[in-house]
């Protein structure tokens, strides 16, 4: 690509529109570029056109209602969402998971990490105008959804955890399908990563294209693959286990220049880093309870509910009133496919919460997408958009 | 997180730190409103503290509890190096909504200030480029507060049911639009 | 006779040829585009219906594919996007997002693109499985076989009146 | 709930009671009023207690033993309620034995309930259901059948009884016997048999009846009206007054997607005016809001937009101003908020330059009683009264009009009543318009122009009762289709004709109110409160 000549800088600049909705974008957003030949001078970036009001609508549902919303967050990886808002509000009430359910939180949402990068890749490839591999990864998709469909009983929108442990237990032969299907996947990756790793143009567009310091990258908040492809080895998995990752073996790839190539790299590693995690957790899981027992947090059985006025009244008076936390707030954090997805929840001990805050890991990327666009080409804007990985519903909420 | 960083807080600003607690293990400290920048600052540039990621801000509105003063600013710190975190609130008033901003500390403040403008029309003084973020400028009002009524829409595309003579169709006094013949004339 | 019937049989001859070709604009919003992605794929085929190939400029599109939610903010967009689009066109509204908005009900969001927008088909479910689309992309065909897209039915309906001899309300001249 | 609360201190403004004494509850240390209804204090400092049966408007029996305690020196629990603070008094509130004993008799209260929430119209405000959940919130261990009572009761005309939901806490029977003065309902039979019945030969049709609905802690007496109709925890609740006659009964709207429901008492309202009660009549006047508006402008006839109607008025206004300015007659609405009169009379004197105006008002009826409702049917009279300095009644303007004294008649309200011959000459006038919220009245109707007006329940604004008691009105409901508060058109209209009427809410003028008239001196505006659903609001009773 022929770099524009310094002289030319004295030229007029253009001023060129991306979006809100283009071609190469996933998502709605507006890119306003100014132009010095083909060099982006100066950059304005434009989210919100998906804000669809996810505090306002949590403010007016109780505190089990809002699982359907996470699903919408991040819409790529729904399951990781529930597991991040049930934990919160699990810490915000105190009540620890059976053991059994935080294994099955820890596949699902593995299960889930994968999907959505491989969702990711898939963006990547096609929006550089690459179209073969978006089929590959289609395919590779397709079967982690059907064992996410399996055990939830929903291809995408899944709202299977459940506040307490998980809604019901993994459907039968689950582990044999994972077990069987985890080396499929991974040829998936190894298909892909033959199709563009070493691809000259994908490289050219990739490598030394938007880099960004570790410092800068923590001021702006950078969390997840991007901040991991700066060098900084921080994921909430490792640096504050949660659920049982702490008896898990895996590591945390991380880049070395903080460019497009690092921080797709990262990902491409971390699905394989995710079915280690997945088997460990198939061998280690053992039978026992998914739901805690309290019966003024978790709704009794049907059976029950119909039958006896106290359990009727129970059911009702979780279900229209919300089961009731103690007075308070609390901040609980939890690795996402786009890194730390935080939920600040504040308590005023009613059915519905006062404030539930989203802390959305790409909002932080596309913060920085201005600085690390500058001075590159304009054709540079795609594969650095696409390497944040911004998800609309998690960005714009 | 981090009793000590609570610790060390109380004394080096024994007279901006309103008060105190950790409910679950987060420790969470409520700053004079004027010291926040001094207070933020410090915690970055402390060596053994190096609160240096502004994890996230966003603010609560207290309109229905009553409370005064009416609003708060949440900050979530982090520290990359000592794995840490501590939550710095500051009190706003309703009529003086005002804040410094942080974007000399951190880069992602720009963006989180100008989310709580939009949301709840706290300003940041001294931020750069302080405009609406997720909504479009053409909106009325601030829809994360409490007294905005959740479904009050403003449509930037006018809708025919503002019509009068929608109304005046719906009370049966207009002639209802013709509709093409049914599938069966065919 | 004989010229209606011609025209009446050219119309078809047309509406057939429109059907399976059908070039897509989809104004992917939200969650809906990751059914939307799966639809392309290779396990539901939408090529097999001829509407596989995305033309990302909507003067060359001739269908809309509304995918999501579509709020107040994008409102204008939509709008400008679907009146760019030559005639005929057709308009789908994909997921309850963008045919009612949903259980968003706020603030933000706009409850359903017919506000704005004629849509011809709807498609529940949030997101709709690649099932429902297929069906909805069978029925949209069906309903441009018959000609009674919403941009096609002004034509269809005068030619309606002539063939049959109706006056404007409807009835026998 | 804060704002609840809140309100529940500005009550407790009694003159000094009995002495204090010192007792101890869980304890800790209160400074309590001899002899005062134990469980009443403690409800009073925000102690958490159940109770079903006793109620602070009414005599106390002590039958459901809910609000069980324990009392130093006495080995057995006794009631809350029955029992009057003494000195020393060290009472247990928290023990396991008293919460013990507190869950068997929910248990018991239980036994015999039917599985009815689902289609229960007390379901989510239900007192039952609330101290189930916070108290015990076991599960069953009943195996047998429960004892079947008859379900469907029409006790009178306005209210059903669901004798199985029932648990016998004689709260309505006592409110007949003590309130309405009226002991329309009894309880016969006896043990697991005993039901809630009218006396032999009688109806419950006393016009406070409904008020039992209100005090039921279950779904045992439903009001025909309003069952089946909406989930109370759909509903949003907007603090305001009742409109159905000059006592201003505090109230509380309760509606949902700007459609009224119901109309309830004010939990910890003004006790001195309703005492939490509130007339049956009252209730329905929601009814009215809502029926045959008034929704479009209408000029002569037909139907416009708000600029053609409001031009119109402006100049049949400047032609009238040409001539003589005392023939210009200005009428006050009773049915109006002060805001509105105030607007109303400040255009007529400064502006219009007229020399008195009328006020429209309904005639006084006979319907009143001694308590509740009064016989005055306007809301607003004496706040319309207090509004202009010389007021001159309905037939002082008829009057005036047939000696031809007037060249152009402003009406805000539809409460002025004219005889034919009076309407005939108003319409011969330069200008005759009217502010009204309803098309049904001859005024209305002949009006030359009808300017639709937003109802009680639509506009934020202040009333005066009959004794001279300012209260606030909320908007709980938007404005049908096209209709505007009062103040507003007059400002507009005012506008139009170049006239610097320049008020832009109803608390300005409420302020500029307070300045000019001694009655709203000490009139408070309060606080704004955005409905509030009541989903989460706890539940009532």
């Amino acid at each position: 690509m022929m770099e524009t000549p310094k002289d030319q800088e004295s030229l007029d600049l253009t001023t060129m529109h991306m979006g809100p909705s283009h071609p190469a974008m996933h998502g709605t957003i507006h890119i306003k570029v100014q132009l010095a030949g083909e060099r982006i001078e100066n950059a304005e970036v434009n989210i919100g056109y998906l804000h669809r009001g996810f505090e306002k609508e949590a403010e007016a549902h109780c505190w089990q209602q809002i699982f359907p919303y996470t699903d919408r967050l991040n819409y790529v990886s729904p399951m990781l969402n529930n597991v991040g808002y049930a934990m919160a509000v699990e810490k915000l009430c105190g009540v620890t998971v059976p053991e059994r359910a935080q294994y099955i939180r820890v596949i699902v949402g593995e299960i889930a990490r994968i999907a959505d990068h491989l969702t990711y890749m898939a963006a990547q490839t096609m929006e550089m105008g690459a179209f073969t591999p978006y089929f590959y990864v289609m395919k590779g998709r397709d079967w982690l959804w059907d064992l996410l469909e399996e055990v939830s009983g929903a291809r995408l929108t899944h709202s299977y955890v459940r506040i307490g442990g998980v809604a019901w237990d993994l459907s039968e032969g689950f582990k044999e399908k994972t077990i069987e299907i985890l080396p499929r996947i991974d040829q998936v990756v190894v298909e892909l990563d033959k199709l563009m790793t070493r691809n000259r143009i994908f490289l050219d567009r990739m490598q030394d294209i938007a880099v960004i310091s570790a410092e800068e990258a923590i001021s702006y908040g950078w969390t997840g693959p991007c901040l991991r492809g700066s060098g900084v080895d921080y994921d909430v998995r490792k640096a504050h286990p949660y659920l049982v990752y702490d008896r898990m073996d895996f590591e945390i790839p991380i880049g070395t220049d903080g460019d497009n190539m690092d921080r797709y790299m990262v990902r491409m590693e971390e699905m394989r880093q995710s079915m280690r995690i997945i088997r460990q957790a198939l061998d280690q899981i053992e039978p026992g309870p998914v739901m805690i027992e309290d019966r003024l947090v978790v709704i009794p059985q049907k059976a029950a509910t119909y039958n006896t006025i106290e359990d009727m009244i129970n059911h009702f008076k979780l279900v229209i009133d919300g089961i009731r936390p103690p007075r308070g707030e609390v901040y609980s954090y939890t690795e996402a496919g786009n890194g730390e997805l935080g939920f600040y929840l504040v308590s005023d001990g009613t059915g519905r919460p006062v404030k539930c805050r989203v802390r959305p890991p790409c909002f932080m990327g596309m913060a920085a997408l201005k600085q690390l666009i500058e001075g590159h080409m304009v054709a540079d804007v795609i594969p650095t958009f696409d390497t944040i990985n911004m998800i609309g519903g998690e960005c714009d909420r | 997180m981090s009793a000590k960083a609570l610790e060390r807080l109380e004394q080096r600003f024994a007279e901006c730190v309103l008060e105190t607690h950790d409910f679950r293990g987060d420790e969470t400290a409520v700053v004079d409103r004027a010291a926040i920048v001094d207070v933020a600052s410090w915690l970055r540039d402390e060596p053994d503290l190096a609160f240096n990621m502004l994890t996230d801000m966003t603010a609560v509105d207290w309109l229905l509890e009553g409370r005064e003063p009416r609003f708060e600013v949440v900050y979530q710190l982090y520290s990359v190096e000592q794995r840490h975190r501590l939550r710095i609130k500051v009190q706003v008033p309703e009529e003086d909504p005002v804040v410094d901003t942080l974007t000399r500390l951190y880069g992602i403040a720009d963006w989180l200030e100008r989310e709580i403008w939009d949301m709840y029309g706290i300003r940041f003084k001294g931020h750069p480029n302080l405009k609406r973020i997720l909504l479009y400028e053409e909106f009325v009002g601030h829809p994360l507060r409490k007294d905005y009524p959740k479904e009050k829409r403003q449509p930037l595309v006018r809708r025919p049911e503002n019509e009068i003579a929608d109304v005046l169709a719906r009370r049966g006094k207009a002639r209802p639009l013709p509709q093409p013949p049914p599938r069966s004339a065919r | 006779m004989g010229l209606e019937f011609e025209t009446g049989r050219l119309a078809d001859a047309v509406n057939w040829a429109r059907k399976f070709s059908l070039f897509q604009y989809p104004f992917v919003t939200a969650c809906c585009g990751m059914e939307y992605m799966a639809l392309w794929g290779p396990r539901y085929d939408v090529a097999r219906f001829g509407a596989e190939f995305p033309r990302f400029s909507p003067r060359q599109a001739d269908m809309l594919m509304v995918v999501g939610t579509v709020t107040e903010r994008q409102g204008p967009v939509l709008k400008r996007i679907y009146e760019q689009i030559c005639e005929p066109k057709w308009v789908v509204s994909f997921g309850v997002c963008a045919s009612s908005g949903g259980f968003y009900q706020n603030y933000a969001t706009m409850p359903g693109i017919d506000h704005i927008i004629p849509v011809d088909v709807y498609i529940p479910g949030c997101p709709p499985r690649p099932e429902a689309i297929i069906d909805a992309l069978v029925m949209l065909q069906e309903k441009i076989q018959s000609g009674r897209g919403w941009s096609q039915r002004q034509y269809f309906v005068e030619q309606e009146r002539r063939r049959l001899g109706l006056d404007q309300e409807g009835g026998r001249q | 709930m804060a704002n609840e609360t809140e309100e529940k201190k500005t009550d407790k403004t009694e003159p000094p009671g009995p002495e204090l004494v010192e007792i101890s509850i869980d304890g800790r240390k209160y400074q309590a009023p001899k002899g005062e209804n134990l469980l009443q204090f403690m409800l009073e400092q925000g102690l958490e207690i159940s109770y079903f049966c006793y109620h602070p408007g009414l005599s106390v029996v002590a039958v459901c033993r809910q609000c069980l305690v324990g009392l130093a020196k006495m080995n057995k629990l006794v009631p809350a309620c029955q029992t009057p603070i003494g000195p020393g008094m060290e009472v247990d509130n928290s023990s396991d034995k008293v919460l013990a004993a507190r869950r068997q008799l929910l248990e018991f209260t239980l036994v015999n309930h039917p599985v009815d929430c689902p289609i229960c119209d007390k379901a989510g405000e239900c007192i039952l259901q609330r101290h189930y959940m916070d108290w015990d919130h076991a599960p069953s261990k009943i195996d047998h059948s429960k004892v079947r009572k008859p379900k469907h009761v029409d006790l009178g005309p306005r209210i059903v009884l669901d004798d199985e939901r029932c648990i016998l806490c004689t709260r309505c029977v006592r409110f007949m016997a003590e309130v309405a003065k009226d002991p329309q309902l009894v309880v016969s039979k006896r043990g697991s048999k005993a039901v809630l019945t009218v006396a032999p030969g009688r109806k419950l049709d006393h016009p406070y009846s409904l008020n039992v609905v209100d005090i039921c802690p279950v779904g045992a007496l439903t009001d025909k009206d309003f069952r089946f109709k909406m989930r109370v925890w759909e509903l949003s609740s907007t603090r305001s007054v009742c409109n159905g006659c000059a006592t201003g009964c505090p109230c509380e709207v309760h509606h949902r997607r700007d459609r009224i429901y119901r109309l309830v008492p004010r939990r910890y309202g003004n006790h001195d005016i309703n005492d939490n009660w509130m007339c049956d009549f009252g209730r329905y006047t929601y009814k009215a809001v809502a029926a045959d508006r008034l929704s479009l402008p209408r000029v002569q006839g037909k139907e416009t937009g708000w600029d053609e109607a409001i031009g119109f008025v402006a100049d049949r206004l400047k032609v009238a101003l040409e001539g003589d300015r005392a023939r210009i007659g200005v009428v006050l609405g009773a049915d109006a908020t002060n805001e509105d009169n105030f607007a109303a009379s400040r255009l007529a004197f400064d502006f219009l330059g007229a020399p008195r105006v009328y006020l429209g008002a309904e005639p006084e009826g006979d319907a009143g009683d001694d308590f509740l409702r009064d016989n005055d049917p306007n809301p607003n009279r004496a706040g319309a009264a207090a509004c202009g300095a010389d007021i001159g009644t309905a037939a002082e303007l008829a009057d005036d009009l047939a000696e031809g004294k007037l060249a152009a008649l402003y009406v805000v309200g539809e409460r002025l009543h004219l005889p034919a011959e009076a309407l005939a000459k108003a319409q011969a006038l330069d200008l005759f318009a009217v502010q009204a919220t309803h098309d049904r009245s001859p005024l209305v109707q002949s009006a030359q122009v009808a300017l639709p007006a937003a109802a009680w329940a639509e506009v934020d604004g202040t009333i005066t009762n009959r004794e001279n008691r300012t209260q606030r009105l909320r908007a709980a409901v938007a404005p049908v289709d096209f209709a505007r508060p009062h103040w507003q058109i007059l400002v507009q209209v005012a506008r139009r004709a170049g006239l610097t009427l320049d008020f832009v809410s109803p608390r300005a003028i409420f302020e500029a109110m307070q300045q000019e008239i001694e009655l709203f001196k000490d009139a408070e505006w309060g606080a704004e409160l955005p409905p509030q659903l009541l989903r989460y609001a706890g539940s009532r009773g």
